[in-house]
């Protein structure tokens, strides 16, 4: 059982279909599939559902399947930084659904985890709320939403072994291992490809038994959306 | 005097207390880091998946691999550990985070909040809005205390919510409200900004509301 | 000539397949590791939050923090990864694992099968047993055809279940059977074990059942 | 704020009442709060609640609370390893409920996390699901079951920093890290304690957050309950 591919294409081969649902890790830009993504907007497949914390930035990411129109419909919770994006969405083309953030990343964990339905405080009260149950636990109203469970997901990691045991770095790591466990198929792009046993089975992040399939995409370009520093007060002296 | 962004954000840090996990809205928010008094504990939660959140890093040193919630670049710190979107909103929901401090854009006298939605613009999403003021022990919001010349500080919000009775505090420009969670509606003015009057206050506040300053 | 128990464990074996993620009960189930092909990769979890389990350890090398779902000592193999209880039961009720062997009490022709109760009798607990017949793709049962002369293969349990229509295959002494878990109930006899006769398993099957030995 | 405690009982200090609930992390006897559960044990406080997945075996861990019929109630998936318990649960003295570990593990970590209520497959038609709501997800029943939430829960992690970031050890994980994030508050005890900045954030496995107060219990006794071995086959060959 071979869970290696020599590239993203091959990774993605025969799990691309029309109108199908894709998960894709990342916050802003950070921790995102890049190669995946654009493996899957080199395969033409259209009519794309994609559950995403986000949907990129114009030319960037998810952005790029944007461009392309191979995306129907998001499910997001902010999708502040895309021009194009708002012109798709207010023209019509593009569906568009959103959550709050907590609830999209617990109904992707409870998809994984074989939960149909939990209840939340989140969104009670508000428009969030419309049409879906709502219900008192000792006092207090709950809103009931549903798991989300994908046909694939893609995931980024830092470093993953022949087995699909993966590890993620910082903040990169944010929705990458929760989708991995919530799709069908879980196809993963990692920096550092190691073999089985290099990793530290305490440090695991993702065990292999989510990860279908694994590419290593060495030094890959990594984007910053908001560069904020600070001063080094006292370069001038000791430079 | 009306406050500063800046005093404002250091009246909010009046909020904290030694040994806090505080959650950090975008805007005034953001600055309150600077005001956390010297030898308090406090550690900053990013929704996106990590807690005790460093400074900006100087420049050269950004990592795309960490950044905060509003995609900034920032650095971690000796007290810091990652985690995954739903452990960290697990976290929040959970009621783990002592204080949440955020923006909004009206605030209702019964603790309605509204920050994330104006019908007819574009609606850029509620991110994690909705869950923090759901889930946090204690929110406090900083804002204006009017947006072009309309209050923000109403007896029913007009805007769709972010969250229904969530508001424990309200620092704005002119003032510091104390409202009322559970029971009766109840808004309180607690504080005056110096040379603040009470009837500017009343005339730009349209909740109704308890006067009890010190 | 009936099946020992080892032969079970080795009939059980052959619903193996390359790359599948298991998880073995107490008792036979057990044994089924001993008879893995050579050269398939099958990772064995253990649901105290393991996967990769490997074998027990050698005399003077255990350890107390590594042990799996029957408190036994084992070692842990290049492909191991440890997780929460959490998480361990995300990746069993998720649906994660594709293959349990277990045993069990009593089976049912729908499918019903009970394995953890019996009533007047002091209860030690299903443990993971439920989750387990309830999550996994798909269930096993490796047991002894009769208990004490008693039919285990039943048209209707008679004790407390642990879950409702969610064995595939029955492996017992005698042969081995097929059940549908949806739809009409039906139970199949698929193989019978060398020397052993179709009315010797139809004297001691109380639960009808379809002939279908190649 | 000062999370390290000098030892066990200062760590429980002004805790524990009568008719409290507490949590207790381990699998077995692997990974138990050995030293802060003779602590409870010493500070005579009863008639408690225990949710723990056993409970421990005669003389070793919940096994002395047992003896000392400081606890009233176990909420359990399995404790068929303890004889005192058998009689003082048939003698009517000790109350028991069984959670199927999976629900008892999720309604755990539901508790820690804000969700009040989740659906489930397991149980679904046993006497698990008696009295509870079950409802039809997509063509398929499923159980409600409620998230736990403890007045305390201890656990016990092999290292810890003065921060409270906990990192556990193999197996001895299981129920540990859960439970550290179901209660008012939370105590560990840890084998090694370091520094804030020792331990590599991305390895945490407890963020700081939810441990209160840390102990350092140096070299504990660690106890199999089956010690199983495997012959060493060239073992004459080589010596």
């Amino acid at each position: 059982m071979k869970k290696v591919h020599s590239n993203v294409s091959a990774a993605l081969d025969g799990l691309l279909f029309d109108g199908m649902t894709i998960m894709a890790g990342g916050f802003g830009l950070c921790g995102i599939p890049e190669a995946l993504i654009y493996a899957i907007r080199d395969s033409g497949v259209k009519d794309l559902t994609v559950i995403s914390n986000n949907a990129g930035v114009d030319g960037i990411g998810l952005g790029v399947l944007l461009e392309t129109r191979q995306i129907r419909k998001m499910v997001s919770s902010y999708v502040g930084e895309n021009k194009l994006f708002a012109q798709q969405y207010l023209s019509g083309e593009l569906e568009l659904e959103f959550n709050p953030q907590g609830t999209l990343a617990e109904r992707i964990r409870a998809g994984g985890a074989g939960i149909p339905a939990f209840y939340t405080k989140t969104g009670v009260g508000t428009i969030i709320a419309d049409g879906k149950d709502v219900r008192e636990f000792d006092g207090e109203s709950y809103v009931m939403e549903r798991g989300l469970f994908a046909d694939l997901s893609i995931v980024h990691a830092f470093k993953g072994d022949t087995e699909g045991n993966l590890v993620y770095r910082k903040t990169a790591r944010n929705f990458n291992p929760i989708m991995a466990t919530a799709a069908k198929v879980t196809v993963a792009e990692v920096e550092h490809l190691v073999d089985a046993g290099k990793i530290d089975p305490d440090q695991v992040h993702t065990p292999g038994i989510f990860v279908k399939r694994i590419v290593h995409v060495p030094n890959p370009a990594k984007h910053i959306e908001q560069r904020t520093t600070r001063p080094r007060i006292i370069a001038s002296e000791v430079n | 005097m009306a406050w500063t962004r800046d005093q404002m954000a250091e009246r909010a840090a009046k909020e904290l207390r030694d040994g806090f996990y505080v959650n950090l809205g975008i805007g005034i928010p953001t600055l309150v880091a600077n005001y956390i008094p010297t030898g308090m504990s406090v550690q900053l939660q990013s929704e996106n998946g990590m807690l005790g959140m460093g400074p900006f890093p100087y420049e050269g040193e950004e990592d795309a691999d960490l950044i905060n919630a509003g995609k900034q670049t920032i650095t971690e710190l000796p007290t810091t550990s990652y985690f995954s979107g739903a452990d960290s909103f697990g976290m929040i929901r959970g009621g783990h985070i002592d204080l949440s401090i955020l923006g909004a854009m009206q605030v209702a006298r019964n603790g309605d909040l509204a920050n994330w939605m104006v019908p007819g613009k574009m609606v850029k999403g509620m991110g994690g809005a909705m869950d923090l003021v759901a889930g946090v022990k204690r929110v406090v919001v900083v804002m204006e205390h009017e947006a072009k010349g309309e209050a923000k500080l109403l007896e029913q919000c007009t805007l769709p919510l972010t969250g229904q009775r969530v508001t424990d505090l309200v620092i704005t420009d002119l003032g510091v409200f104390t409202i009322e969670r559970r029971g009766e509606p109840k808004m309180t003015l607690i504080e005056i900004a110096p040379g603040v009057s009470l009837d500017e206050i009343k005339s730009k506040t349209q909740a109704s509301f308890d006067v009890a300053v010190a």
